[in-house]
């Protein structure tokens, strides 16, 4: 099972680069395989983060041909380090129009969205008779202190997305917010995963660890996942989404400059927006399409709604300010 | 000295020096003036200085609490001795993630501690210093235990003799003897702590923060490669100074010390103070070691029938290309290699450097076999992907790759546990076997081998072990149709749901007796001792 | 009594290596053990020392059980055989190892540091290392170490093992001296008889973990309590015998014994200085089969027919031939019957 | 001539501790060297086995300089002072090593194996490990580990100094017994001139790094080449003394010399025999200051006035006792005339 390195340099092969969370049903990609006549080959590359760093360092002679996984946080990065090279893809135009960007060079395509919302504790709140929280303003509020645990922003994807949602919805007062955010006891841990399996009480994990947050940063599609990866599956979710608190994630793939394969990245660029892939990731990858004709699994639908109207933000707006925007929030909640 | 010399400026200097003039070069003039700039910030001083203080804590802590380990485990003999030893070395192998959700169980809310005395550490320093305690237990009992059972156990009767008493004679001259050995040990335990990663992010929270931490965030997070190359030179710095600190104070007390059949020096525990000794011992290993990794195991249990560990074999979750269980064999297949390389390399590093004539810059190379130790796993991993990328040594996608990235951290282990046992040879006994006619490659393997071959075991159950972890780097590299343990349980547990949580306590849990039977089996091994003529 | 074993045993896998001994050492004695190798001597010095639990039986000193008591509270010296010195110490810190666990103050240590090498043979060598010494001088060294804290019991496996016959012989002269001055009382084994019988008031012969005899050099030597103490002693002309009156059968047929010899079947032993040679045809005829120069005297080798070889000792300027044909007469006041 | 040194010097810190040795073994001979501690004895052997590099002059093996071979290619034994037996390996393990290296066949090991333990009296303990051995046990394992590869020259360091008496004796018979089979040459350094006149076809004795005296052990012991040599072998007798024809002046007054004595201020050794005890009023007049049991003899010091002590050795029924008064007069067939 480990084969050398030769692969990549066969014409035949196409070589996705994503991060861990990249998953999709094996006869798709077999469908895919077999139309194209290319075989796939999957990089993954920790964190989306991670993958895409690593990407630019190795943007000389990159590993693949494609690049999937780089959300509107990171887009300016990718592009200011020139990875990706044009291509519009087939289909380009069933995407919904606010997914998309780069529309004036098409150097990369939306492929899914996610919304990073605040979760809750159901039976936390009902026990302890309190409605949960249901907008940015909530979570100061003084009956909800000490409840919230959320991401380094300066670390995490979640913990940044919740600091640009702040942004998005205070404006140049994000600052305030987080204050007072800060005075209600909100806890910042390193990572999703010890928010989310060690202090959120909500949690399959959090519940054996006897974690005491009820509220925590986590994604749209938690509830639905709490749902689908329980042995028996429960009826409803254990946890649900503060609707309020919602911002609003789209990834994207590109072609890789220097691809050794464009024409198979090209095509499997076609294929990611393509109707089929595109019914089958909400419960591969916990995310919802971007075409406009997409089927959203009723389950996946049921469990974990999109969020009505999150916040949003425009990527060039997050590559003027990320950097700056960050290094406050540390010095802000951090120090 | 020629094979470590290549293998070290191939797999470790040349990618490392290439991600860190990344980091300094822009466009074609340096960035140096970023070295003053990263050096004023006052939150780099404090980094510099808590990952400097907390390293000598927790050196200090490990050393306080396991020496008498090393002892027990050296000199006593008690049911399930091997067993246990092999117990010690699994938190090694633990993903952080996973040791992180261990030893809240121990010191955080709910945790044992706190159920009977409401001490909660998890938000403290404490944490960090006593989850650094369960890392390295096993590196002092094993280095330092290594050297301890071959003492001949007279040397502390002529002590006795004196007048000294039993602790006293262990002071003045079990100690001093040893010494080059618990100086070898808590060079490793200050190493590991000083770049201490998983466990400071994990239990530090946002607040702590070593450099390594720093440098991963720079470098991975943040992607700010020029302050992260400041900061891996300012590490560089630091772990060479400790590393010239060390050479200079262990080459002064290096002597031939009369070494023993290590099998014939324990005993069964005689008289009170053993006795409390052994049960002390055991005790601090139940709480400290066991207990966390049976949080681990009883989670892992939580779904009836076993279901976490029967839902490893289906590749359904998405998660994986292939079915979780499949990491098991990656897993060891990758550790096999990588210890393989890192007894072989390491072994001709150790050997060459005990020989007599062993000059300074050979010496020299001793310290610099140790810097692996102090380099961020990423800055290698970073390194590796720009460094080894053109033919010939176009190694990205080569499976290779990744057992010889786990051996860079093996090796350190192999020399540092070898050495301090091969310098303690007394020469006459090598000058014993060529009068006998024996060349001196015989020579090393009838005399050196045998008598180093505890600490061999020893090493290379530690290069197993790392290999078996090694997380950072791996994480890199490895290809994601072909997991590592470790690296399969941290995607488990990058999702959320039950099932996932179950797999990846599952995963940890055969992680855990992986390693543990892995080092039974190891230490198992014997060269035949008797049966030669 | 300073020290008693009272049927101490020790085993090593079922060999008692021990066998219940009982032995006595009073105060300011100076007694030597001797014995084969392998019988047991550094044994029972470790146990003495508390180094080497007993199976049974018990040590006391100065009257007191010393069960349980740890090695360091006996107030007991020992040198060990193959010396175990301190490797990370030079020889001065070898030396002054005992005077610092007794809080002797540094000045003192010093100085009681240098009288014992002066006495050892090994002026101004304090700071040297002990791997660069000789196996002469490292003896000295752990000589000098187990002198220094100047126990009221010293045991000493070996002490002189390693040295040549004149510097033996001083030191011998100035230990006893040493040990009379300081009253201490001293129990050592060596393998050498004359260092045993220069050095001791008193000797006791092991054999197989058991106490084959004890009493002074010269009882030792004048009336070895059995053939195998008379063998040990290097004494060959060993037989069985029938004793009858003054005379006894032996192979080498009728030998006078001494008056109030013990009767019946017993070990007979002829010193080599009772064998006299006699020109042929007086006495028992016998060959000449070797000859060994001795220092002193002529070892010679005597082979009567097809009886056991006999030896006597002869003066070198009278000692036959290789070869020669002698005869041989036997003097009963150089004739032991033993036990 | 298999060995020859041609101006061996070893420096340890500017000390020679061997300096300029020129020394010739030939061929099946036995040479004991014999000298105080730390004159050099092991350092000799050490350079001839290629594991003490020389500062100056050559080791020659057969004839060929060795400078440049490695130890294992010399093919010589050397057995060490301190045993150095593998800790690791059992007893078996550690004679049949040099067989090993060799490549004999593991039949015929086990065979010589067997065979050498049984020399050594140690049969049967193959299985048993090293450190589980007495002192002399080990010594005896060291000697059956050099023996085992019949090498043609063995260097023997202190072979047999840790055995008592009767089997050293049977040691020294066995071991000539089997180096005359073997025709093996042998170097062996020894502390006990009993030993090496037994086994000894010449003696060396080494004073400080260099070679006092060489020569059969009874020209040594008959003729000590000088007052170093005569109180090194144990003559305590050895005064300044101007010979005059056949009588020397000497601080005991005037002594008879034999014939042919060399003249002037000389070196004079009365060996103890020499001094014959004669009633008071006749010859020197002594006060008895000490006697020593030596088995064989008593050794008893004289004071004579306040000239040096003399030694005389007198049987045992006929010694004075400590504080009797006798005379004393001289043979001149035990005084010798020193270089
Ligand atoms: N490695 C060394 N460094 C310095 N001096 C040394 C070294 N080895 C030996 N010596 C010194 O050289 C001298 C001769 O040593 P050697 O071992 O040859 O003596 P020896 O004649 O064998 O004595 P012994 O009978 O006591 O064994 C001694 O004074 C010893 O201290
Ligand atoms: N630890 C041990 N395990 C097993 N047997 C042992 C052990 N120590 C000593 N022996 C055996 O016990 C016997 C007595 O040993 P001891 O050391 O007392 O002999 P010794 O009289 O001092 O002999 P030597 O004169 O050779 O030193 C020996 O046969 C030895 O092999
Ligand atoms: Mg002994
Ligand atoms: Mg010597």
């Amino acid at each position: 099972s480990s084969g050398g390195g030769g692969e990549s340099g066969d014409s035949r092969t196409v070589t996705l680069v994503s991060h861990d969370s990249w998953a999709a049903s094996k006869e798709v990609i077999a469908a895919f395989e077999k139309e194209s006549g290319y075989r796939v080959r999957v990089l993954k590359d920790g964190d989306a983060g991670q993958a895409v760093n690593k990407a630019i360092l190795t943007k000389d002679n990159p590993q693949g041909d494609v690049l999937f996984g780089v959300d509107n946080t990171l887009l300016s990065r990718a592009l200011d380090n020139g990875l990706f090279q044009p291509y519009e893809a087939k289909d380009a135009d069933r995407v919904r129009p606010e997914y998309r960007a780069d529309q004036d060079r098409h150097r990369v395509t939306p492929v899914d969205t996610g919304d990073i919302c605040v979760n809750y504790d159901k039976e936390w709140f009902s026990e302890h008779k309190l409605t949960p929280p249901a907008s940015f303003d909530d979570l100061i509020e003084p009956r909800y202190k000490n409840l919230l645990v959320t991401e380094n922003a300066a670390t995490s994807s979640p913990g940044l997305g919740f600091l640009l949602g702040t942004a998005a919805r205070y404006g140049d007062g994000w600052p305030e917010y987080w204050k007072k955010l800060k005075a209600n006891g909100v806890k910042v841990v390193d990572g999703w995963e010890q928010a989310y399996n060690e202090e959120f009480s909500g949690s399959a994990a959090g519940r054996k660890a006897k974690a005491d947050r009820p509220l925590v940063v986590s994604y749209a599609s938690s509830p639905p996942a709490e749902v689908i990866y329980a042995d028996p599956r429960p009826d409803t979710a254990p946890t649900g989404i503060a609707p309020g608190t919602c911002f609003r994630q789209v990834e994207y793939a590109g072609l890789l400059n220097n691809a050794r394969n464009p024409e198979g990245g090209k095509a499997l660029l076609d294929f990611l927006i393509g109707k089929r892939f595109q019914d089958d990731m909400p419960l591969n990858m916990f995310v919802y399409p971007v075409r406009d004709d997409a089927k959203v699994p009723a389950d996946f639908a049921r469990f974990g709604p999109q969020a009505e109207n999150p916040q949003t933000m425009d990527p060039d707006e997050i590559a003027g300010h990320r950097d700056e925007w960050v290094k406050s929030w540390t010095s802000l909640v951090l120090k | 000295m020629a094979g470590p010399v290549a293998f070290f400026a191939v797999f470790f200097a040349y990618p490392v020096v290439a991600i860190v003039g990344r980091g300094l070069k822009d466009g074609d003039g340096w960035h140096l003036a970023r070295i003053g700039q990263v050096l004023a910030d006052p939150g780099v001083r404090h980094v510099l200085w808590f990952t400097t203080w907390q390293a000598l804590v927790s050196t200090a802590l490990t050393l306080l609490i396991a020496l008498p380990g090393a002892y027990v485990f050296a000199r006593l003999d008690f049911p399930g001795k091997q067993v246990l030893r092999a117990v010690v070395t699994v938190p090694f192998v633990l993903p952080t993630v996973v040791v992180g959700t261990a030893f809240l169980a121990l010191a955080g809310r709910g945790g044992l501690l706190d159920e009977l005395w409401g001490v909660r550490l998890d938000t403290t320093v404490w944490a960090i210093l006593l989850a650094h305690v369960f890392f390295n237990y096993a590196v002092v009992v094993r280095t330092v235990g290594g050297l301890w059972a071959q003492l001949d156990p007279r040397q502390e009767e002529a002590a006795r003799m004196l007048g000294a008493s039993r602790p006293a004679a262990w002071r003045t001259i079990t100690l001093p003897a040893l010494a080059p050995a618990v100086a070898a040990a808590a060079l490793m335990v200050f190493l590991f702590t000083f770049t201490s990663f998983g466990v400071v992010q994990i239990l530090g929270g946002p607040t702590f923060a070593t450099l390594e931490v720093e440098i991963y965030r720079q470098t991975a997070d943040v992607f700010d490669l020029s302050t992260a190359a400041v900061l891996t030179m300012i590490q560089f710095v630091a772990v060479g100074a400790i590393l010239a600190v060390h050479a200079w104070t262990v080459r002064r007390r290096e002597t031939a010390l009369r070494l023993v059949d290590a099998s014939l020096t324990a005993r069964r525990p005689r008289g009170a103070g053993q006795w409390a000794l052994l049960a002390g011992v055991l005790v601090t290993v139940a709480v400290l070691l066991v207990l966390p990794l049976a949080v681990l195991v009883e989670r892992s249990l939580d779904a009836p029938g076993f279901a976490s560990y029967r839902a490893l074999t289906s590749a359904d979750s998405g998660v994986f290309l292939v079915p979780p269980i499949e990491a098991i064999g990656t897993s060891l297949q990758y550790a096999v290699v990588a210890t393989a390389i890192a007894v072989v390399i390491g072994g001709l590093a150790a050997t060459a450097l005990t020989r007599r004539d062993a000059g300074r810059l050979v010496r020299g190379f001793d310290a610099l076999l140790m810097l692996p130790l102090g380099v961020s796993a990423v800055t290698v991993g970073f390194g590796f992907l720009i460094a080894l990328d053109q033919p010939p040594l176009d190694l990205r996608s080569a499976w290779i790759l990744v057992p010889l990235a786990q051996a860079l951290v093996g090796v350190p282990f192999v020399v540092r546990t070898m050495l301090p046992v091969l310098r303690a040879v007394d020469t006459r006994l090598r000058e014993a076997a060529a009068v006998l006619g024996a060349s001196p490659w015989r020579v090393w393997r009838e005399v050196d081998l045998p008598l180093v071959r505890r600490a061999l075991l020893v090493a290379a159950g530690f290069a197993f072990a790392v290999s078996l972890g090694e997380f950072g780097a791996t994480v890199f590299i490895a290809r994601p149709d072909n997991p590592t343990l470790p690296v399969a349980v941290a995607r488990l547990l990058g999702r959320p749901g039950e099932t996932n949580y179950g797999q990846a306590m599952a995963l940890s849990t055969i992680l855990m007796v992986v390693c543990a039977v892995a080092l039974l089996v190891l230490e198992r091994l014997r060269t035949d001792r008797t049966g030669e003529f | 009594m300073l020290l008693s074993l009272r049927g101490a045993t020790v085993r090593f896998g079922g060999r008692a290596v021990l066998d219940a001994v009982d032995l006595d050492v009073a105060e300011h004695e100076i007694v030597c053990v001797l014995g084969p190798s392998g019988s047991g001597k550094s044994t029972l010095l470790r146990a003495v020392a508390g180094l080497q639990p007993l199976d049974a039986g018990a040590v006391l000193l100065g009257g007191r059980d010393q069960a349980g008591v740890p090695a360091h509270r006996r107030e007991v010296g020992l040198m060990f055989q193959d010396h175990q010195l301190f490797p990370q110490r030079d020889v001065g810190g070898n030396v002054a190892f005992g005077l610092r666990t007794r809080g002797v103050p540094r000045a003192e240590r010093s100085e009681r540091v240098a009288e014992l090498l002066e006495l050892v043979g090994l002026p101004g060598a304090a700071r040297r290392a002990v791997a660069a010494l000789s196996g002469g001088e490292q003896q000295r060294v752990a000589l000098a170490r187990a002198l220094a804290p100047r126990p009221r019991l010293l045991m000493l496996d070996e002490p002189l093992g390693q040295l040549d016959r004149s510097l033996r012989e001083r030191l011998v002269v100035e230990l006893r001296e040493l040990f009379g001055r300081l009253g201490t009382t001293v129990l050592a084994v060596t393998h050498d008889q004359g260092e045993a019988f220069a050095l001791a008031d008193r000797v006791v012969v092991m054999r197989e973990g058991r106490i084959a005899q004890s009493g002074t050099p010269l009882e030792v030597w004048q009336r070895p309590a059995d053939a195998f103490v008379a063998r040990f002693l290097g004494f060959e002309n060993v037989v069985e015998a029938a004793v009858t009156g003054q005379a006894a059968d032996t192979p080498w047929g009728k030998v006078p014994v001494p008056e109030d010899a013990p009767q019946g079947a017993r070990s007979l032993l002829v010193r080599p200085a009772g064998v006299r040679l006699v020109p042929v045809g007086e006495g028992l005829r016998c060959t000449v089969a070797a000859r060994t120069f001795r220092g002193t005297h002529v070892a010679v080798r005597l082979q009567p027919g097809d009886a056991p070889p006999l030896e006597a000792a002869c003066a070198l300027r009278s000692a036959p031939e290789t070869g020669d044909e002698v005869g041989v007469e036997f003097d009963p006041a150089e004739i032991v019957v033993l036990g």
